[in-house]
This record gives structure tokens, sequence and C-alpha cells, in this order.
């Protein structure tokens, strides 16, 4: 376990390498959100639009 | 009508017109140039009632407080630089006529900075006493001041131009350009600081005049890209 | 003989709509374009695109054989604007705001009573902008079209706030400004008839 | 080549396209913070000053690195979007912002953690490089919140662009200032930020771990931008086809 042991600092390294990990996961999952909101969005409006005609 | 013969006004003459025209406004209502000159002295008031500092305090911070001061007096006055021009349909006329748009942008900067930059840089002695300053460093905020709030209105002319269809522009107007305005913000308040502390500022001065040229002549050309699209 | 003013399959959307499409014109010397449909169907939109205000979605209008983005300064010379907003400042009285148009552009100012004259603005002329009613407002904005050197002439709605007098008049000054060889191109929801070659344009 | 670059160009090739360069920018992005990460924590031989604190590095700079870039991205996407008018550069710039955002934000909260058993607070203004972070962090506010403020697409791309390509002329600038302001204050707190005087063994972790974000700021923009693409594209044929084939028409 000594290895994971990052002297004193440990804390301070292990959260910033966690913060990263969350950040880049929010990132992922914000972009594919935002995709599945446009593309349902869309359908709607497209549905709308055929309808219409 | 042939269309050849007719003379083009010249280019001095569309912006010595656009700024008279501004002052010409201004005078008939004093009210937009008074208002951002009692803000200035009010918020540079606030701080010595609100912190009650020592008087080296007071003189040592006394820069840096005048220049947020008059950072935040110069955006409260740049939110309706285009605003009325918009509304009555000046903006439209202005766009089509054949003088280049740049150079009206700078008319209306330049006529914002003589209605709220210049003001400013006169009344800050008034405040500076207040704040025990010796003579000789007023003489340097009055300069920082001067040289700060030229590109202060040349930027802020951007800001202006990209938020004033948008009705609610005034906040939106500050976030844009106070980040861009640290530069100016930074070297004139510490500029005025480290004259007070008796070391060399020309640093300082020299960055703020460079600053200024560079806004000059950058700035006039954004502005009238942004007024091109806002007034679409 | 190639035409003076043109558009060239103009598109235009606002939103999800689209508003016009394919939509061509070619006006000439001592032509109109007359540009109806229902309030809201794009007439201003378009007015403003051949003006060169808004971009088009697609298409391009060209002033004198040249696309008018490349040639902006020689279009906007030959060019003078009335829209709903009469685009003069509140606290200035006719004279001052005349005063500045004629910085702005080429005005013939000698004219300038003359015009006052015609379109009987006479007492008008010390008042500020803001005192005078609609009607008054839209026909000093007729004076800024009489002193405008201006060859083309886009008018949006030029007979709103005007009594049957007012609507007359503006059609003897457009009737004019054709015959001596100028261009007009006005859009409105109210028919009119304006002894020149006219062209139209119907928006939906 | 040039015919790729114009390929790419047309919103629906580049939707194609797009979709199958996203997993291998993944991929390619992931293994490298891997091999940087396990390089950079356990076989990178400690700092005298910091011993192992300093291996915060790997994700402080390379966050860093992202953030400026991302603004470049933007900067250049804004400008081609406003002289050659091409709505797939708007888009571009529009994905890049909220990245650029958030590994500023990333930057910042990494340097302070980093910073934290030196200046013994939590925030240091004599910095320059966090206080410079910290600009730019405003800078992406402004950019987005003035994209917020108008509705229709086009113009918000447009007006969006104009601040881009100021706030990059003034990026410099103000890096400059922060950087004169902070050498006045006192200059000793500058945080060692690795470079050439590093050993070896510190250093590709590092050049690892700025690749592996840049291909990962790569994927997630290349997602961005196809959202953006389609939402600008939403009245075209192809977008039409794509979300209701023809065996599901309404």
């Amino acid at each position: 376990m000594e290895i994971f042991m990052m002297g004193k600092y440990s804390a301070h390294v292990w959260s910033s390498f966690g913060i990263t990990a969350v950040v880049l996961i929010i990132c992922v999952l914000q972009a594919r959100r935002r995709h599945r909101i446009v593309l349902s969005d869309l359908r709607v409006r497209i549905k709308a639009m055929e309808s219409e005609q | 009508m042939s269309g050849q013969d007719r003379q083009l006004p010249g280019l001095m003459e569309g912006f010595i017109a656009i700024v008279r025209r501004d002052l010409l406004l201004a005078w008939k209502r004093p009210g937009d140039v008074l208002n951002p000159l009692f803000f200035f002295a009010m918020v540079a008031s606030l701080f010595p009632l609100a912190a009650a500092p020592s008087p080296e305090q007071l003189m040592l911070n006394g820069p840096g407080v005048v220049w947020v001061a008059a950072l935040l007096a110069t955006l409260l006055s740049l939110n309706s630089l285009f605003l009325s021009d918009f509304e009555d349909g000046s903006l439209d006329q202005i766009i089509l006529s054949p003088q280049p748009l740049p150079l009206l942008g700078l008319g209306k900067a330049a006529a914002h900075w003589l209605l709220s930059g210049l003001p400013l840089v006169l009344v800050s002695p008034l405040i500076a006493v207040s704040y025990r300053m010796p003579a000789d460093i007023v003489g340097v905020m009055m300069l920082t001041l001067a040289l700060g709030t030229v590109s202060l209105s040349l930027l802020g002319a951007i800001g202006a131009a990209l938020t004033v269809g948008l009705n609610r522009g005034n906040a939106l107007l500050s976030l844009l350009i106070m980040p861009l305005a640290m530069p100016v913000l930074i070297f004139g308040a510490r500029t005025v600081s480290l004259a007070a502390t008796g070391d060399p500022y020309a640093a300082g001065i020299y960055f703020l005049a460079a600053y200024c040229m560079l806004a000059l002549t950058l700035a006039p050309f954004a502005t009238a890209a942004a007024l091109k699209i806002s007034n679409e | 003989m190639t035409e003076l003013l043109s558009g060239n399959d103009l598109c235009l959307l606002r939103g999800d709509r689209c508003l016009f499409q394919r939509l061509n014109f070619a006006l000439n010397c001592g032509e109109l374009l007359f540009v109806e449909g229902v309030n809201g169907s794009g007439k201003t939109s378009l007015l403003r695109g051949i003006a060169g205000l808004l971009d088009f979605e697609s298409g391009y209008i060209t002033w004198d054989g040249q696309k008018i983005l490349d040639a902006y300064q020689g279009f906007r010379s030959d060019l003078v604007w009335l829209s709903h907003r009469v685009g003069f400042k509140g606290e200035l009285n006719l004279l001052e705001n005349l005063q500045f148009e004629s910085a702005l552009r080429s005005c013939s100012m000698e004219k300038t009573a003359a015009v006052i004259e015609r379109l009987s603005l006479a007492p008008l002329t010390s008042l500020p902008f803001r005192y005078l009613s609609a009607g008054q407002q839209r026909r000093v904005a007729l004076a800024r079209m009489l002193l405008a050197n201006a060859r083309l002439w886009i008018m949006d709605e030029p007979f709103t706030y005007l009594d049957k007098a007012g609507q007359a008049l503006v059609a003897e000054l457009i009737s004019e400004h054709l015959a001596g060889g100028g261009l007009c191109v006005a859009a409105s929801h109210q028919a009119v008839d304006i002894a020149a070659p006219t062209q139209r344009v119907t928006l939906q | 080549m040039w015919s790729f670059l114009h390929k790419l160009a047309s919103p629906p090739h580049f939707y194609g396209i797009s979709a199958r360069m996203i997993p291998w920018f993944y991929a390619a992005g992931l293994l490298a913070v891997a091999y940087g990460s396990v390089a950079g924590l356990f076989y990178a031989p400690a700092d005298e000053e910091m011993n192992d604190g300093f291996r915060i590095i790997y994700v402080h700079v390379p966050a860093a690195f992202i953030s400026m870039s991302a603004y470049m991205v933007m900067a250049i996407g804004a400008g081609i979007g406003l002289i050659w008018r091409m709505k797939l550069a708007h888009a571009v710039a529009a994905g890049a912002a909220p990245l650029g955002a958030w590994f500023t934000f990333l930057a910042l909260i990494t340097g302070s953690i980093w910073g934290r058993p030196m200046w013994g607070t939590w925030w240091e203004w004599g910095d320059p490089r966090l206080t410079s972070e910290l600009l730019l962090l405003f800078l992406y506010f402004g950019y987005m919140a003035l994209r917020a403020a108008i509705d229709d697409t086009a113009k918000a791309d447009k007006a969006s662009a104009v601040l881009a390509l100021v706030g990059a002329v003034n990026i410099p600038i103000i890096h400059f200032s922060v950087e004169w302001w902070t050498s006045l204050h006192q200059g000793s707190t500058l945080l060692k930020s690795g470079g050439p005087a590093m050993h070896p063994d510190m250093l590709y972790p590092l050049l690892a771990m700025i690749l592996g974000f840049a291909l990962l700021f790569a994927a997630l923009l290349l997602a961005r931008v196809r959202t953006e693409v389609l939402h600008r594209e939403r009245r075209t044929r192809w977008v039409r086809d794509l979300i209701m084939p023809a065996g599901e028409a309404a």
C-alpha cells in the first residue's frame, strides 16, 4: 500500500487527479445529454412540420 | 439627377458631426453626464466610510479605489452609448451613410470620452485630496486616468455595440468588458501606487499609452462590425 | 443593357420559418419595385437586405453590376433609407437633424428652404423633433429623401401615419423621383398606384 | 488532402466523419493519459522541494495548456466563421467555449491545490499564472453569457465571434500585465512549472499527459460541434432524413 502514499501531500495529489477525472466525466456526460436534447427537439419539430403540411 | 457630380462630405466632416451631435444631445440632457460623476464620487467616498482606514492606508489604497470607481462609472455610462440611436432609427442612417462606419464608431467613443472620461479625470483631484494624496501623485493619477479612460471608452464602445439590441444588456456589458479592461486597471492603479511609494513608475505610463494606441487603431473596426451585427 | 439594381435568388429565414426563397428582381432607371404582403411576411427584412443592413441566407444584390458587399461604399452613397423609425434625434430640432444628415451623405442643403416649403414644415423648424406629430415626423423623413442626391430610394411603409393629402404627396414625390431617372423600392400592405413602370413582389 | 478538408467542411460529411473519428480520439487520449498518470505518479523521481506533491503538475499543466489552446480554437473558428461565413466554423467556436471554461476551472482548482502547501492559503494573488487563468475564466463566462443572451443562432454566432477575436487580442496583454504586476508584488513564489530544466523521467509523463488531454479535448470538441452543427442545420434535408428515416414518416 505504501506506493499509493504520496508522502504528506497524498491528499493533494489524489484530490487533484480525482477532480480532473470528475471534470472530464462531466464534460462527456454534458456533451451526450445536450446531443440527446437537440435530437429529441428536432424530432418533435420535424413531426410538427410534417403534420402541418 | 445624375449621380456623379455630387460631392461627398469629407471624412473629418462626418467624425466632427457625430461628436458635435452627441455633445449637443448631452447639453440638452445633462443628467446623462452628471450621473456617472456622482456615482464616481460616491463610490470613491464609500471606501473611507466603510473601511475607516488609517491615513497611510488611505493614501496607499487610494489610487486603487479611485481607479475601480472610475472603471465602474465608465461602465455605467456605456450602456446608453448606442441605445438611443438604436431605438430612434438613427443607427440605420449612420450604418447606411457613405461615411466609413469604423470612423463613426470612433466618433461615438470620442464623444463618450469627452462626456464621461474627461469629467472623471477633472473630478479625480478632489477625491485624491480627500485621500490626502500629495500633489505630485495627483498629477500621475490624472495622467493614468486620462490614458486609461480613453482605452475604456474604446473598449466599452465594442461592448455597447455588442449588447445594444439585447434587453438585458447592462449587466452583460460589464461582464464582457471588465476582463478586457483588466490590464488598464492593473497598470493604472499600480502606476499611481508606485509613484506614491516613490518608485520609478514610467513603465506603467508607457504601457497605458501603448494600450491606448492599440485600442485607438483596432477597437473602431470591432465596434463597426458589432454595430452591423446588432442592428440586423 | 445591365440593370442597375438586381436581386439574385434571395433566400431569408426568420427563426424556423423561411420568409422567401429564390426571389429575383431586376430594376432599371425610372422603375419602381413594389413589395406587398401582410404584416410579418418579411417585407421589412427584404428591404433591409436590399439596403445591406441584413445578410441574406443565400443570394446577393448587385448595384451597377457589382455585388453590394464588394462595392459597399459606392452603393451607400447612391442610397437613402426610410423605415418605420424615422431616424432623427428627439431633442434636436429639424434644422439640426438635417445638418447632421448633410455631414453623413451628400445633401444639397441649398434646396432645404424649398423642400421645407413643399412639405409644409415651415412652422416646425425650431421645435425639438419629439414635439412633432407622427405625420409631421414622417414628412421630415421625406425631407431627408428629397435633400439626399440618391438615385435609389428604399422606403418601408411610406404611407403610414399620413393622411390622404400626405399619401398623395408621397405618391407624387415618388413619381417625380422615378421620372427624374431614380429608382425606388417600396413596401406596403396597402395597394397603391403610382404612374411608373412597376414590378411587383408579393410575399406570403 | 484538400478534397478531404473540403469534404470535412460540408456539414453532412462532417457529421458522418466526426462520428467515426470521436472513438479513436477517446481511445488514444485515454491511453496517453493512462501512461502519463502511471508514469508520472509512480515512476517519476520525486521533486526535492515538494517531493511527491509536485505530481499535481501532471494534471495542472495540461489543463492550463488546453484552457489556453481552447480559446485559440475558439478565436480561429470565430475568425473563419466571420470572414468566410462558414456555419461549421461558428459551430466549432460554440463547441469550444464551454470545454475551455471547464479546463480553465480545472487548471484553477489544481493550481490552488498545488500551491496550498507552499502559500498556506488556497489562493495567492501574487502568482501570475493563477491570476491570468482566473481572468481567462471570466473571458469564457463573458463569451458564453453573450451567446446565451442572443436568441437567433446566426446573430449569436457573429456577435460572439467579434468578442472572441477582441478577447484573443487581449489575452497576451492580460498575461503580460499580470506578470508585470506580480513581479512588482514579490517574485519569489513563482511555481516552478517544469520545462527543459526537468529530469527526462519527469518530462515524458508530462508530455504524454498534455497529448492525452489534447486528444480528449479534440474528442469532446467534435462531440459538441456535431450537436451545434445539427442545431444549425435543423431546416436542411439531410438533417430531416437523418432524424426521420423514410420508413418512420409521420
